[in-house]
Order: structure tokens, then C-alpha cells, then sequence
């Protein structure tokens, strides 16, 4: 399996559209994708995902998806957790900051999720179809854990109640969790006449997708400065412990190797749509820049780069 | 103007993160609110950078009002979104067509 | 034929993420397609019926289409006439109201022919290739003949040239028509290259639409109250007697049991694109309450559940 | 201000059913208006439930007019459209560069 | 308004084509504005045709400034784009809340 | 090869849809494509020209692309000098809008690239797969060299730098090039997976685009009388001679007839997305009523319909 080496996953579309857009917006280009064409293919994404899981889902037996999903809960609530201990004791950020940053990094990017599908499959090794109800399980667990964190000694200015309801109301858990009933429900059968929509057109609305992303990003960059080298640590250790974890603990549940290098690179991945919204209801007084800085113009390039390839070499190497 | 179909009201202008958006609005409907105008703005202001490119772009909120209310709902904004939030408010004197109906 | 379940029609993807869309808007979500995205979606639809059309018209004899041609007018021109009479006789509804919603359920919604035609074919049993011809022939005569009926008596606040120009160069009417002559002209062959984008990825265009027609769906249902128990019975009730006359009248012009049920459901079916902008110049001192809640928030959900697989029940048996 | 380059002009705003906008702007036009400008609006007023989001969204018109052409667009519209649309309308005052070019 | 917490400043609208965003708003700042306000729009001036269709819609731009900046925004824009460029500028009065801010 | 006809290339489903958009405007329909759409729709087809185009030149030999690449170079460097002098000698314009048309016909337009291409692959004579790189080599040295003569003797009101910048990195350049070069990094394997979005979608988004594109051109029509009879023959004769000259000078250097055509179909169209931009900017002295309305209003329809059959037919006579 030599084949999952770096450059072949640098050379694919996605990633190489990520980097046009940076380059776009380096040399200062008017090249943007308009913004209801941004949310149009973010909505079309994330319903595609949570559909064809729920369709994977509804021909996989319980037996095989209880201790993955398990797994995804624990480490859902564990990971912020340890993103926070390592924000207060070594990085000596402040509380609420802190708190912050841990509901993103204990939370999930779909589209990281969706490379390391990509990646996999490009390589001969498909990962288990139900792994999109696995990015459900994920999305909420940390963003609560964290805000409760945040909440539990002090007085806020944000609202909690506020905030929850914008992670369990907000479109990234009604379109997957949606999306996965949907699929569940209609099953292969059903998904047959819309799969040439939401299957063929996928990977090249990721295209668009990542061309509007490594504009945003590009804006993130300048703002390395300002987060500070501690930050900037972070965003790459960070994933690569939570990804050797994930990937260690799959093991145990019998996921193989493209399951465990796909949950690695779900866990190491930090959310860049749900949390920011409910962070930013919920805890106002963080500071944006940090966690915005920290998870999309860090860790998210870095995952999609480098960290997919390492998870899926160790994964090749523990499990295979 | 000397119609006399005009009312003079206050204009307050509010541009906001998206984000607040429905809590200003039934905020602004209670302190006396009879209406409102919304549109979509972007911009750039004190707090270099915020999440409105991920929570979409900012809002921006016209309503005609009475002074009171204007003065109301001045203050609820400075109070309770000044500190931590991306906001600007500014009200402005307007001759209204049958304002009697925004009172 | 026992496969025209409500069961197997309430299970596709298109009903629900229509019911999505209902949950959604229900737990205050801030999912909401883009307005852009949504008209975009639209012009692509009826762009699609229309082409579609067309092509398929090319091939058919004048002699199989002239029958359901000529019923379909005469039933664009009887309806209305039924709707208003009931609307005034039993629901002692003022004139011109009255005719604003005969106006709503004498012409046709797009979206409900394009899922009777769905369900047939997901039961194996497409509809003749043309109906889509009929969709255009049934938009614009229930429009002009309820606003004859409400000018023809008193003076208006609206004008009732720019209500027709509304509807004539209206795009509901544009794109179809257009689209039905661009069809005609290309044929089969001409179409083959734009095949995969207008016909392979139809299906899951109307899932994105169906989502946001959800939303906007639900935010009517609060309305219910004040349309009152009358308007909820009425559209309910006058699709059913609709749809049972016009299968009925199909057995006398040689309509397949599909193409009988499917006329049957765009008979029945109360437009909710073309219709309201005509009304809403024609007619300003309607209320948009009444024609929007009663066609959008009751006939549209009562026919894409309940009222298709009656309609082809009914053909069965009196057709099959 | 004091620059020599501005004029005193009324600023006209109106926000209404984006079905009547096509008319509104031809009338204003008439009614002597040299120019406007456009942006799309949503928005709550007295009429709790309009067809806008069938026939799009709202359009907010604004047009930089003398105080008697003010005067007739108000009226205007007021007489023509304040019983049965959805529609707003207010005058203010605006200090316009080269101001005479719109008059 | 009696609150304390509205300052008078003025605020600068400006309407132009969208190909002149960045420069103008690099400008302004320069200028002395602390911040702005975009919002897309449309219209129609004494340039009967312009590219705007192509390049874009125009684009709204709004500051809150004092009445020094304000005057020299709109010298500005009146010399360095009037000749050649769709564009409208004008300048209202607005009480802006913690306005201290924005000078 | 008498196929090459003029009618069977105005029923194609392109340049009915353009005809449909003409036609709507002229009723004053409320029929638009919406602006996001619109953008969202061009970047699409930019950067699926330039990622087809890429995969191309990756399986291309230098020594069967060389000798077209640089008459296309040279072709953009010689024509705008052609319309110069043209403009400036027979049409005694003046040395501004000489210039700002200038630039407009020696770039090109993608548009009208593409329907040449798949008129010739209608024809069952599909032109040589790295045309679009010749595209992104023709679109920007006329701009330059147009701007060089209008900044060469006189002070102007605009920025020459701005204009440069605006060209070369405006979304078209971008997007061309930037997909030129992906398109050869990833070759036809690592395109297969975004292949049914960029290419089995390709004609159909084309028909959407120029439904919307003949909305504008007949926004333009109105301006007819504005330019006057010269522009209006202008906009006709120069495309031709354009044209011919290339398909002359194609012999020499190893292209099919179909290729042949292609190039002489870009060569003689005039650009209507990156030159405006950057001439706006450059030059805001000249008079946008005369560049667009001679590129959008009359050049482009023409050549779309007469013009393309035309090429294809000189060609065949002179290589076939
Ligand atoms: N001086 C100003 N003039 C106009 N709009 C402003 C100004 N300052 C801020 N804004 C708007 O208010 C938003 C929030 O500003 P701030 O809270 O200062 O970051 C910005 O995004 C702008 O849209
Ligand atoms: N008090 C108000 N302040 C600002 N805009 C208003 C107000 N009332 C109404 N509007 C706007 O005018 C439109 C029509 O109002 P109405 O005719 O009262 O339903 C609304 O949709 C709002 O966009
Ligand atoms: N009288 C006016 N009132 C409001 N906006 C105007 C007016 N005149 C021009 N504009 C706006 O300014 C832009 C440029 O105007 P102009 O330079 O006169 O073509 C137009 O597209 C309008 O958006
Ligand atoms: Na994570
Ligand atoms: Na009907
Ligand atoms: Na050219």
C-alpha cells in the first residue's frame, strides 16, 4: 500500500483547487465564488453525506456499526477535553478562549472527512459506507462538553441555550442528520434516481467547493502573526495526537485500515461551520481570530496535506 | 417638504453579525418596532476580523420609529451587544408618508 | 397494480426533504437555500419540463395529442368557473377573493406534476412522454378567465393588462413554452448532449427544491388559523373532485392510466409560481393569505401524499 | 460641510413589492427623478404576510430629487399604492456632489 | 434624541461601479475613515449604459465619519472619479451611538 | 462533410436558449438568471475549459502543440494592431475607443470557443483536445498590446498597471490557467472522478449561461443605433477577414479542420468578460455603449451563427 504517499493525495483536484484559490487570492484576484453559490453547494454537500450514509446505514447490520459509533461518542467527548487541558496548561490561554478553540477541535470538518473518503477510495481502499453517520455522531458531543466548560464557573455574556440551539437547529446537523434518515428510510432503491445528482456531481462541486475555501483561508494567513506561535503548534500537534489515537483505539472496534485513517482524519479535524456559529452565539467574548485562524488556516490545510496521508499510513501499518 | 401626508420619524440604522439577527428583531418588535427593513451589507469596522464570512455577511437593519422608541432601542443595542459584538447604530430624522401608522 | 401504495410515494427523497424543510423551519433552523440558488433551481426545472417536452413531442402524432390537448384547455377553462362558484356559493367568499383563488386552482404547480410523474415511473409505469406540453397549456387559460370574471363587473385597483402580461411573459410561461419549442426543434438528437444535465440530474435538483419548499411551506402553516376551517376543507376537497373528474374524462380520449392520473394531479394541483405574481397585480385587494396558504399550505402537501396515489388508484380501476 | 461642491436635495426611499418596481421606476422617472439606486430588501411591516417571497424579494429605491419632484413621487405613490401593496416611503435630506446634475 | 451616547458625525454614501471598490475603500481609509459599510446595488444615472452589468453590480458604500473626513472623501471622489466613472455621492447627518469611536 | 450547414448549428440548444433570452427580454419577461448564478455559472465553465484543456496538454507532444501555440500568440499580438488601424483609418474614431475596441477583438471569447467546439464534435469532427490552452495563450497579449498603443503617446485618466493587473489577474486568467495547469498536473486519471461535473454537465450549464447572455445582448440591441452603421459593419467584416486569415495561416502549421476552425473562430470573436474589466479600468475615457455593444450585440451573435458554419466551411475546403 505504498501507494498512500503524499503526492498523489497533492495532486488531486480538490486539493490543488484549495491551492488556486489561495494563489488566487495571494495576488489579489476578483475571482470569488458568490455567496449563495458557497451555501448552495455547502447545503448540497452536507445533504448528499448524511444520504448516502443513511443509505450505507441501512444495510449495515447494528453488530458493526455500535462500537465505531461508540468509539466516535467517546472520543467526541474526550477530545475537547484534552484540547482544553493543553490550551490552559501549556498555552496559558484564558478560559473562555480556550473553551472556544476546544469546541472546534472536539468537533468535526466534513470536508476534511470527505477527502479522507476521497483519498481512500482513490487508492483502491474505500472506507465502510456508514462513516458519514459517524460525522453525525461527532459534530454536536464536543461543542456542548466545551460550552459547558466555558459556563460552569462563570457568568457568560453569551447565552448557552442560544448557543446549543444554534449547534442542534443549525444546518450542518439538520442537513447530515436529515440526510441520514432520508437515506435510511429510502434506502438503494430509493437513492437510484437522485444518485446521478448526488453522487456523480460530488467530487466536482468539492472542486468549486475548495476553490471558495482557499480564498477564505488565503484571508486567514495573514492573521498567522497575530495568533502566535503557541497556536500555531497546536493546530498541527494537536490532530496528529488525536489522529494516533483514533486510529490506535480503532483497532479494537474492527474498523479497516480506510475506516480507522478516515475516523483518524475525522477526530484530528476541527469544525469550521457548526462551531464557529455556536461559539460565536454562546461565547461572544472569544476572540474569533483565534479559533477561526487556528482551524481553517491551519489545521484544515494541514490535514487535507499532510495529516490524511500520515493517518492513513499508520493505519496501514496498525491495522493492516 | 410641506406635504402634509409626511410625519417626522427617527431612522435607526443597525448593521450587525447575521448571527443576531432574530434576537434584534423581536427585541426592536417589543421596545415598539412597527416595522423594519433588512438588508444584506458586508463591511469593516474596529473588530479587524470576525465570523460573518462564516455566519454569512452582516445585516443591516433600518427601522422608522418614534424618538422614544429610537431611544429605546439605542440604548438595548449599546447595552447589550456594544461589548462583545460587531455592531453600529446610528439614527438619522425622516420625513415618513402616513407616519402616524410606524407610531 | 397494488404497488400505487401511499407508503412507497411518502418514502422518496423528494417528499422528504420536502418534510425536512417542514422540521426545519419548525425548530427555527437557520437552513434557507439561497434566494438565487432557489430561482436558479426553478428556471433549471421548468427549463427541463419544457426541453424534455418538446423532444418527446417531436415524436407524437398530432392525432394521440390533440385529445388531451383539447381536454386539457377545456378543463383550464372549467375549472376556475367550478372554484369560483364553490368559493362564492358555499363559501361566501367575497368576488374578489373568490376569483384570486379560483384563479390559484384553475392553473397548475409544476412541482406537483413533475412528482406524479415520478411516482409513476418509480412504479413502472411512466406517463405518455408529452404531458409536459400539458402543463403549458394548463397554465395560463384558468388565469385569464378568473380575472375576466373579476373584471367583468366592477372597476379594480389593479390592471388587468399587466396582471395578463405577468402571466403571458411571465418565466413559469417563458421557459416552458420556450423550452417546449427549443425541445421540439432539437429532437432527440439535439438533446443528447445536454441529456445528462437536464435529465440525470432532474431528480435531485427537486430534492433541493422540495427542501426549501418545505421551509416556505411550514412558514404558511401558522396562517392555518386564519384561512379558517371553510378554505382548509376547500382545498382539500375540490382537488379530490377535480382529479376524479378529469381521470374520468381521460377514458374518452385514450390517456394511458399514468397519463390519466398524472392530468388528473396537475388538474387538481393550485399554482403557486405564475398564478400569485399575476393575482398580486391584477388583483392587489385580494389577500395573498388566503390564495397563498390554501394552495401552498394545504393542496400542495395534500396532493404530493395522498392525493397522487388516489388519482392513480382511480385510473387503475376505471382505465387499468 | 461647508464644501462648495455639495447641494441640498431630498433623499427619496421607497420599499416595496419588487412586482411593482418596474412601474414605480418608469413613474418616478417621469415625475422628473434623473437617476436611482437599487438594493434588494426583505422585510415586516403592517402587512404581516405578502406574496414577496413568491415574486422575490422586496426592492428598496432610493433617488437624490428636488424638494417639489420629492413632493410628487410621495404623492404619487401614497395615492397609487398605500391601500392594497406593501410599501414605505421617506424623505430626508442629503448634501449631493455636484448636486445640479440632479435637478 | 437626548442620549448621551449619540455623537453627531456625518454619514458619506457613496454609489459607484463595482471595479472601483478596492480603490475607494483603500482611500477612504487613508482618509481617516475608521470603517465602512458595503451593500450591492443597481441603478441608473446620466450614464445611460455601463459596464456595470459585466463587471458586477455597483456597489453601496457607507461611512460614518466626521465632517473634516467627510469633506475630504467627497473632494476625492469628485475629482478623481466624476469625469469618467458612474458614481453619486452624498452626505447626510446621523447621531451615532458611541460615534466617539468612529473620529 | 456538407453538415457543416447552417442550419443544423442554429438548432442546437445553445443558440436557441440564446434566441429564448433575446426573446424574453423583448417581452419584457421578468425572466433573468440570477447574478450569483450567473458568476457562479462562468467560473464553472472557465475552469472546466481549462481543466479539459490541461488533461489534453498533458498527453500532447511539445512538437504538435508548439507550432499553434505560437500563432495563436502571434495572432493576438497582430489583430488588435489590425482593428486598430482599421477603427482609426476607415472609421476616423478616435485614438481612445480605437484602442478600447482594439483590445475587445484581439482577445477572445470563451463562449464563442466553446459553441465552435461543439459544433465541430456535433459534426462528428471534433477538434485537437489542447485547443482551450490556446484560449488562455489568445485571451491576454491583445489587451496588453491595446493598452501599450492608447498609454503610448498620451496622460490618461486610468491606471495601465490596474488595467494589467485586471487582466491578468481577473477571474478569466485565473481560472484558464490555473485549470490548464491542474488539469496537466492531475492528467485523465486523477480527472476521472470530477469528470461527470465538468464535462457530461458542460452543455448543459451552456445552455443556462446563454439563456441569460442573449437576456443582456438584447439589453444591447437598443444601443444599435447609438454606434452607428460603421461599428455595426465593423463588428461583421472583421470577425470574417479574422477568421479567414487564420484558417489561411492553419495550414501551415499541422491543424485539422476542425481545429482550423476553432482557431478561427477565437481569433475572430471579441472578448466580452476580461476585456471590458480591464479596459474600464484602464481606460474609463472610452465609451462602454461602443465595445460592448460591438462585442456582446453584433459580433458575438454573428458569429455564433453565421460565422462559426462559415470557418468550418473554409476550412474544409482549404485542409480537408
Ligand atoms: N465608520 C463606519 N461607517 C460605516 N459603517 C461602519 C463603520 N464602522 C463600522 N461599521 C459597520 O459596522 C460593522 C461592525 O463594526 P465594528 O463593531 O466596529 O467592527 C462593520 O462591519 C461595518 O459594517
Ligand atoms: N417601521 C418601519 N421601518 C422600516 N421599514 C418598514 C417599516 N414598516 C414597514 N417597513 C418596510 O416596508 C415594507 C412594507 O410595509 P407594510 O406596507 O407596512 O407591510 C415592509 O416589508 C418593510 O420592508
Ligand atoms: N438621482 C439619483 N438618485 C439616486 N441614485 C442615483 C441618482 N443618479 C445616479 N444614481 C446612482 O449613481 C449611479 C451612477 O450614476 P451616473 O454617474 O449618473 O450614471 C447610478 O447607477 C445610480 O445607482
Ligand atoms: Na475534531
Ligand atoms: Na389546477
Ligand atoms: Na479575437
Amino acid at each position: 500500500m505504498e501507494n498512500f504517499s503524499l503526492l498523489s493525495n497533492l495532486i488531486s483536484p480538490v486539493i490543488l483547487a484549495f491551492v488556486l484559490g489561495i494563489i488566487a487570492s495571494l495576488v489579489r484576484s476578483d475571482l470569488r465564488l458568490p455567496g449563495a453559490l458557497y451555501n448552495g453547494l455547502s447545503i448540497y454537500l452536507l445533504l448528499a453525506i448524511g444520504m448516502k450514509g443513511g443509505v450505507e446505514l441501512s444495510k449495515t447490520p447494528l453488530s458493526v456499526f455500535i462500537g465505531p459509533a461508540i468509539l466516535t461518542l467517546l472520543l467526541g467527548i474526550v477530545t475537547p477535553i484534552i484540547a482544553y487541558a493543553v490550551l490552559r496548561k501549556l498555552g496559558k490561554i484564558d478560559r473562555v478562549n480556550s473553551a472556544a478553540i476546544a469546541a472546534h477541535y472536539g468537533s468535526v470538518s466534513a470536508v476534511t472527512f470527505i477527502i479522507a473518503v476521497s483519498f481512500g477510495t482513490a487508492m483502491g481502499h474505500p472506507p465502510e459506507g456508514f462513516m458519514p453517520a459517524l460525522v453525525a455522531i461527532l459534530e454536536v458531543p464536543a461543542i456542548v462538553v466545551a460550552l459547558m466548560i466555558a459556563f460552569v464557573k462563570d457568568k457568560r455574556a453569551g447565552s448557552w441555550q442560544a448557543g446549543l440551539h444554534e449547534v442542534l437547529a443549525g444546518r450542518s446537523v439538520i442537513l447530515l442528520v436529515g440526510g441520514l434518515i432520508i437515506g435510511t428510510l429510502i434506502g438503494a432503491e430509493g437513492f437510484a434516481p437522485v444518485e446521478p445528482f448526488f453522487k456523480s456531481g460530488f467530487q466536482g462541486a468539492l472542486v468549486l467547493f475548495l476553490l471558495e475555501l482557499g480564498i477564505v483561508a488565503a484571508g486567514r494567513l495573514k492573521d498567522l502573526k497575530k495568533v502566535g506561535p503557541f497556536l500555531i503548534a497546536f493546530g498541527i500537534l494537536l490532530p496528529i495526537f488525536h489522529g494516533v489515537l483514533t486510529v490506535w483505539l480503532s483497532q479494537f472496534i474492527g474498523l479497516s485500515v480506510s475506516g480507522a485513517a478516515v475516523l483518524a482524519a475525522m477526530v484530528s479535524s476541527a469544525s469550521y461551520i457548526a462551531a464557529p456559529a455556536a461559539v460565536r452565539i454562546a461565547l461572544p467574548e472569544a476572540n474569533p481570530t483565534y479559533y477561526l485562524t487556528s482551524s481553517l488556516g491551519i489545521t484544515f490545510p494541514f490535514n487535507v496535506t499532510i495529516g490524511i496521508p500520515i493517518y492513513y499510513t499508520l493505519a496501514e501499518y496498525l491495522l493492516g | 417638504m410641506s406635504t402634509k401626508l409626511l410625519v417626522p420619524l427617527k431612522l435607526v440604522t443597525i448593521v450587525t453579525e447575521r448571527i443576531l439577527e432574530d434576537r434584534l428583531l423581536r427585541k426592536i418588535t417589543e421596545l415598539g418596532a412597527k416595522g423594519y427593513t433588512l438588508t444584506q451589507a458586508s463591511g469593516k469596522g474596529s473588530r479587524g476580523i470576525r465570523s460573518s464570512e462564516w455566519a454569512g455577511p452582516d445585516t443591516r437593519i433600518e427601522s422608522l420609529v418614534s424618538a422614544g422608541v429610537a431611544e429605546a432601542i439605542v440604548e438595548y443595542v449599546a447595552e447589550s451587544f456594544f461589548e462583545h459584538y460587531a455592531v453600529i447604530v446610528y439614527v438619522q430624522d425622516a420625513q415618513v408618508v402616513r407616519g402616524e401608522k410606524y407610531i
